[in-house]
């Protein structure tokens, strides 16, 4: 294929015809990457393209099957994720990984902690002042005594962030980093980069939002099954033809689809007063049958929190929930679940996946009493099921039966869907539904919300996608530190006035 | 030093009874049960108090009993000593503190007040005597084990083996532990039929219940009568299968003569009345003959 | 611990899974094999009718209690009180089996029962209690133990009717237990792999906490397990007890360890959520085969442990290669 | 198992970790204190110096051991070669120790390097051969009993030299045992709180996966926590051995369990990452105290087990109720 640009100065890293296969798929064969120093090179392409598995290779927590990585002109083998660091690799993984019971400064210098020669006492006061200083160039405000467990989503991604960027690495490998965070903390990361790169870092930069691609990428690099599909500089490779590289095949344009809004029935779920100790306070609204309400929020503002609780999750402390009329107490996802609600959690590998299982029984465990006859499971019917919609939401796989942690990042998020929505709920919870998960599929999934709340169901969308957010609900509530702050109208509001009731005072 | 001596004022039980601290060998070995119910019964009638601690197998255990019974300031110690070597300590603690120390059943390696019991390298010897005898100087034997490493092991073995020495047509053909337990010695005689089905002709256990587990191997295999099967201990299921003619011998110890006299042994120390140093409790070996006298 | 990449354990057809063992499995069957090879070559007792039938009947019974034990290991628990419960339900077993007294089914349900009543406990300390399942089963070890103790009076529960040891012996030539063992590992395959609740044991084993959220009653789940395990130590020590033709009051010492060793050697992850019965049968045979090998080569017993202890690791050290 | 949502035993400052123990460790610290309550207002023998100077004695070696497996279970894996390991480190010191054969420190160090081969071994089967720790370590627990009788030959090892057996004995009124408890605590809590291994032993356990991601070498870690639980088993086994004044080949039996429990209920997880050597005190002391406390009131042995086994279950729930 086309390799548009002039490879002036040698490269710092280059991937060489590298093929990789695990049981039964073939994730990347033949593919080759270079890497300049200081430009940022954008990796592309849909879900279970081979993209992580790629950067995973580079990062020396796979081992290629085929190929060579060679480092400044010099053929290197990276047997492990230390080695990578050794030759300046750092990267910031798709999943997260947090030590859940250390600290967070223990955690963003996991690794590299400062320490005396002698017996690696460590050295606690430049601990801390590394790590504030790290945080605080991605303009973070997380306690550094805090522990890991404690933190949401987002604080834990900002962490790895900052954990990757300690590194000092010549090379940062980002695999989807702004996925689980808002806005602010994306603009930090972009500034971030933007700094690495006048240093003469080169970065990899793996992302399914496509403006980032555009804001920060230099080059952009596409994969498809497993297939290098070529390599352009950024600025002559526009949307259109990106988004047709990477599908394959001719894509019409697509603006955020503007949907027909469903008519309006009761009021599925109202909630009243809820509250939780130091977490959200005095939670008031309703949905009705056929709306979907949008929840808006900087990260840390209690949304996950409080559709938790209304999952039964993590219960609340006070406050009262109807659901149909009818008052209710929820007190775990079991209830809920009877009670017609149904949540695609925002953490899905913590809460959401069952790693060892496989992908048919992972679609269908919340469901399951549907495919069984008394207490045996008609195995038939549930590979049927499983099957059709593994098809309906076109997730990868190698087959049913593939464990659901082999899959890549997008597809597990889509199967983390496909299960929820098998229980057939009438009040569906969507906390980050579309985390990882790549254009084509996005626009499916935006349709399928549409069809919901069509079918008339009540659904409560939480995302940290202004644009999807706003297009996608009838009205959008926003919070602030655990609390409401503001209800909007999507149509006559814009980005900027809902940050204003977002951001902190 | 300081425990030992606030513990060796002899504080007497609040209805001024004297206080003796035993520490006992292990609990759920019914030979060790019978030795307890004697010691009990001998203390109600003598009017002493006892503590009763489970040593439950473990020197160290047995020593830190000592060392709480000299802290509690008991008047005097009877111990049924897990080992010879490991167990001696537990002696000398009560020693130090003053407080005599009765041994029983079986001896320590550091000198007690007074012991009360036998030598076990005793029931060895007399259970391979009768083997020796039933097969006529001549044939394949099997020995099974108790845990390995500990003083009834060590001993029983060392006088099974003092016999075998003296007579060149006794071929040991195999010897296993089965750790004490009944089922373990069964899947081990399951395993050696086997392997030497026909050329075993005796058996000799360590204790009843093991030599009852390869009675029940023996007989389910249909072996039964050609292989001569002998234990230790004469606990009340070995003594019914002598009588039934299932098995053909095991090796009596008097457990309650042993309780009940240590207690009294105890009890004469602490009025200041004179007492043997040693009292040797023989082991009789019981077969279908004479079982009927240790029936109780 | 490493996870495991093949996780199909749970998969659509149990026999299948059962009598072929898949890959996961695969290799410890060759190391099982490479064993019998050997010992067959070494010894001419190991290769008899006999000596196997021997083999079977000596592992039914941790067998028996491997399969409880691969439930509560599968939801990622773990129960340490198996070997008491042995000796606890054999005296009570025991205790309802002096001859005449009352039909065998009574002693056999009593023994049972108890088991079932203490894994009740367990599951219930585990999850109301929110007591670890490390120190809520040990704690059941020790009162277990005191209890058999005390309703046995410290001795052995002897003076069995022979109805109840029949059980302990044969049926058309195959040992009662074994037989036992059969049906129990198949019934325990077949349950986790067709049922609703064998799938959420999986499920609570994998992840607990999206198991929660995918409506799965976690605590019933454990209650299930460790009330089935505590089920199936009951049957164990009725076995035992008409085996041995008594009820022990010290018997069972060191079964927990033996029974989970099993399960960990047929490839069910201590972590939970992967794993399965075929996999522990397969285990409580090599270990089973590796006692008997030892006892017929006649090895002496010092080096017999320490030969035992590096088979078993090296058996599951190349299950652990082939694998990879 | 239920996840502890408060962890604090990773905390920056070790001292106030230790000795004033943070919230996290305070209920088990205050059934501690309740049982030692009714213990004093039951048994005028209970709070005397002698007696407490007593339990510190008697939990010294049991605390040794937990320390050691602090570490292991830290990092999520687990040890049951303990027991084995204080059998065989005693034989082997003891058999330095004859008087006049060498000095003092020689058995005492060769003790302490046996416990640290096997645990090094432990380690590399753990690491290297992948094989799941409580297979390997359940392989040397038997490898190791083996060995102990194989060297000693069956036999206790005695006529030991006085300067060994003063180990076991007092030093300005405080037994020696309890003295090396107190420095091995001290020093495995500071190196956990503030040295680098130490950080990464928690990393380790809490996520594996993360950990070797941000280059830690994770063999390097479970080889050092095997290794170093393994030397400190060495240093319990010379202590016992200088305590009952012989090398005992069949010592230590089900020691791993004790130690095991002291560790979880000090808190530190079974599944790694959380808990700290200051729980584990706690957890050591809170065995001892229940152990003396029923000997003290002569409750008789069978019933002793049903308590010992309640009081433990009950400690952990009531530490659980107050957490949440
Ligand atoms: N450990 C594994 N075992 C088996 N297959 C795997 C494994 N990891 C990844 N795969 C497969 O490799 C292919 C590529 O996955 P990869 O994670 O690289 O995709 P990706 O491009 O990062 O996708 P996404 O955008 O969803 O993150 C997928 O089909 C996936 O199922
Ligand atoms: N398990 C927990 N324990 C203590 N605090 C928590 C826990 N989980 C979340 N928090 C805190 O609660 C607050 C709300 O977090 P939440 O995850 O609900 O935010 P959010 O609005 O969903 O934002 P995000 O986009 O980060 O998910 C945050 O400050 C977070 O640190
Ligand atoms: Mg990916
Ligand atoms: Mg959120």
């Amino acid at each position: 294929m086309t390799s548009e640009i002039s490879e002036s100065a040698a490269p710092v890293l280059e991937a060489r015809h590298i093929s990789k296969a695990f049981a039964g798929v073939q994730a990347l064969s033949d593919v080759s990457l270079t890497l300049q120093a200081g430009e940022v090179h954008a990796l592309m392409g849909e879900n279970g393209a081979g993209k992580s598995t790629l950067v995973k290779v580079l990062a020396g927590v796979h081992r290629a099957d085929a190929g060579r990585i060679v480092r400044n002109g010099q053929p290197v083998t990276i047997g492990s994720p230390h080695e990578a660091l050794q030759e300046g690799i750092a990267m910031i993984h798709q999943e997260l990984m947090p030590i859940p019971d250390l600290t967070v400064a223990e955690n963003v210098l996991l690794g590299q902690e400062p320490a005396h020669r002698l017996f690696g006492w460590i050295d606690r006061r430049r601990l801390h002042e590394r790590a504030e200083r790290l945080l605080a160039r991605l303009d973070a405000r997380i306690g550094l005594q805090r522990k890991m467990r404690e933190l949401s989503v987002a604080q834990m991604q900002t962490v790895e962030i900052a954990r990757a960027l300690g590194r000092d690495a010549r090379i940062v490998i980002m695999d989807e980093p702004t996925a689980a965070i808002s806005d602010r903390e994306v603009d930090s990361l972009c500034e971030v980069i933007r700094r690495l790169k006048a240093r003469g870092v080169a970065i990899v930069y793996i992302t399914h939002k496509m403006d980032e691609v555009y804001r920060v990428a230099d080059r952009i690099s596409v994969l498809r099954d497993g297939i290098h599909v070529g390599t352009y500089p950024a600025a002559r490779l526009d949307r259109q033809r990106l988004i047709s590289l990477m599908v394959g095949r001719e894509w019409a344009a697509h603006a955020p689809p503007v949907l027909p809004s469903a008519a309006r029935g009761d009021v599925a779920l109202a909630v009243h007063g809820l509250g939780r100790d130091g977490v959200f306070q005095d939670i008031d609204f309703q949905v009705r049958r056929g709306e979907v309400l949008g929840l808006a929020g900087l990260m840390g503002a209690g949304r996950t929190e409080v559709v938790s609780a209304l999952f039964g999750l993590q219960p609340a402390d006070r406050g009262e929930i109807r659901v149909h009329g009818t008052r209710v107490g929820i007190r775990c996802p079991d209830q809920a679940i009877r009670l017609g609600i149904g949540m695609v959690t925002e953490d899905r590998t913590g809460w959401g996946l069952v790693p060892s299982m496989s992908v048919r029984h992972n679609v269908t465990l919340a469901a399951l009493k549907k495919y069984c006859r008394g207490p045996l499971i008609r195995h038939r019917v549930e590979a049927g099921v499983a099957e059709e919609r593994l098809r309906a939401l076109a997730i990868k796989t190698s087959g049913a039966r593939q464990a659901v942690n082999q899959l890549s990042g997008g597809n597990q998020q889509k199967v983390v869907i496909a299960r929820t929505l098998l229980a057939e709920p009438s009040i569906v919870i969507l906390d980050e539904p579309t985390r990882g998960i790549d254009v084509g599929a996005k626009t499916e999934i935006y349709g399928l919300i549409a069809r919901l709340a069509q079918q008339g169901k009540a659904i409560l969308l939480v995302s940290s996608e202004m644009p999807e957010l706003l297009s996608l609900s009838d009205r959008v509530l926003v919070m602030r530190e655990g609390r409401i702050t503001a209800e909007l109208d999507p149509r006559q509001t814009s980005q900027e006035e809902v940050l204003k009731y977002a951001m902190p005072v | 030093n300081r425990a030992d001596s606030e513990g060796s004022r002899g504080t007497e039980s609040e209805s001024g009874q004297p206080v003796i601290g035993v520490s006992l060998l292990n609990l759920s070995s019914e030979f060790i049960v019978m030795i307890d119910r004697s010691m009990r019964e001998a203390a109600e009638e003598l009017g002493v108090r006892l503590v009763i601690n489970d040593a439950q197998r473990s020197a160290a255990r047995q020593i830190q009993q000592a060392e709480s019974f000299v802290a509690q300031g008991v008047d005097a110690i009877i111990l049924n000593p897990c080992e010879v070597e490991a167990s001696s300590p537990a002696v000398d603690r009560g020693l130090a503190a003053g407080i005599p120390v009765v041994n029983v059943n079986s001896e320590t390696r550091s000198r007690p007040t007074a012991f009360v019991g036998s030598r076990d390298e005793e029931s060895g010897r007399l259970a391979m005597e009768y083997i020796a005898e039933r097969l006529g100087g001549e044939g394949g034997v099997v020995m099974i084990q108790g845990y390995m490493g500990q003083a009834a092991q060590i001993k029983r073995e060392a006088g099974a083996r003092e016999v075998l020495d003296q007579q060149p047509g006794l071929r040991l053909l195999a010897d296993q532990t089965a750790e004490w337990d009944r089922a373990q010695a069964m899947s081990l005689m399951e395993n050696w039929l086997q392997s030497h089905g026909d050329e075993i002709e005796a058996v000799f256990a360590q204790n009843d219940e093991m030599a009852m587990g390869a009675l029940l191997a023996i007989e389910r295999s249909g072996w039964k009568g050609q292989i001569v099967v002998v234990g230790v201990d004469a606990i009340a299921d070995g003594l019914q299968a002598v009588q039934a003619g299932r098995l053909d011998a095991t090796v009596f110890q008097d457990a309650a003569g042993q309780g009940r006299t240590a207690v009294e042994t105890a009890v004469r120390i602490l009025r200041g009345e004179p007492v043997e140093e040693e009292v040797f409790i023989p082991f009789r070996l019981v077969t279908q003959e004479n079982v009927a006298q240790f029936l109780p | 611990m490493p996870c495991r990449s093949e996780a199909d354990a749970s998969g659509g057809r149990p026999l299948r899974d059962l009598l072929m063992p898949s890959i996961q499995r695969g290799s410890i069957l060759i190391a099982l094999l490479a064993i019998c090879l050997i010992l067959s070559l070494m010894t001419p007792n190991f290769l008899t009718v006999a000596n196997l039938i021997n083999v079977a009947r000596q592992i039914s019974l941790n067998g028996i209690l491997a399969v409880g034990v691969t439930f509560v290991l599968l939801t990622g628990g773990v129960d340490l009180s198996l070997g008491s419960l042995v000796a606890l339900t054999g005296v009570v077993a025991a205790t309802f089996a002096h001859p005449g007294d009352y039909p065998v089914v009574v002693p056999i349900a009593m023994g049972i029962l108890a088991g079932t009543a203490c894994g009740f406990v367990n599951g219930t300390v585990v999850t109301w209690g929110k007591v670890a399942p490390f120190i809520a089963t040990l704690g059941m070890m020790t009162i277990a133990r005191g209890l058999a103790l005390l309703v046995s009076g410290g001795r052995p529960v002897s003076n069995m009717s022979p109805e109840l040891t029949r059980l302990g012996g044969e049926l058309a030539g195959l040992p009662i237990p074994v037989l036992i063992l059969l049906v129990v590992t198949l019934a325990a395959g077949f349950f986790l792999a067709n049922t609703r609740m064998g799938r959420h044991v999986y499920a609570v084993g994998g992840n607990e906490r999206a198991a929660r959220s995918a409506g799965i009653s976690v605590p019933r789940v454990k209650l299930f397990v460790y009330t089935l395990c505590g089920a199936l130590a009951g049957l164990a020590g009725v076995v035992l007890a008409a085996r041995i033709t008594t009820g022990q009051p010290n018997a069972g010492l060191g079964y927990e360890l033996d029974a989970i060793a099993a399960v960990v050697i047929g490839g069910t992850s201590l972590s939970g959520g992967v794993g399965g019965v075929g996999g522990t049968l397969l285990g409580a045979l090599l270990i089973g085969v590796i006692n008997n090998g030892l006892d017929l080569l006649n090895v002496s017993s010092y080096y017999q442990q320490i030969v035992k202890g590096m088979i078993i690791v090296g058996a599951v050290w190349l299950d652990q290669k082939t694998k990879a």
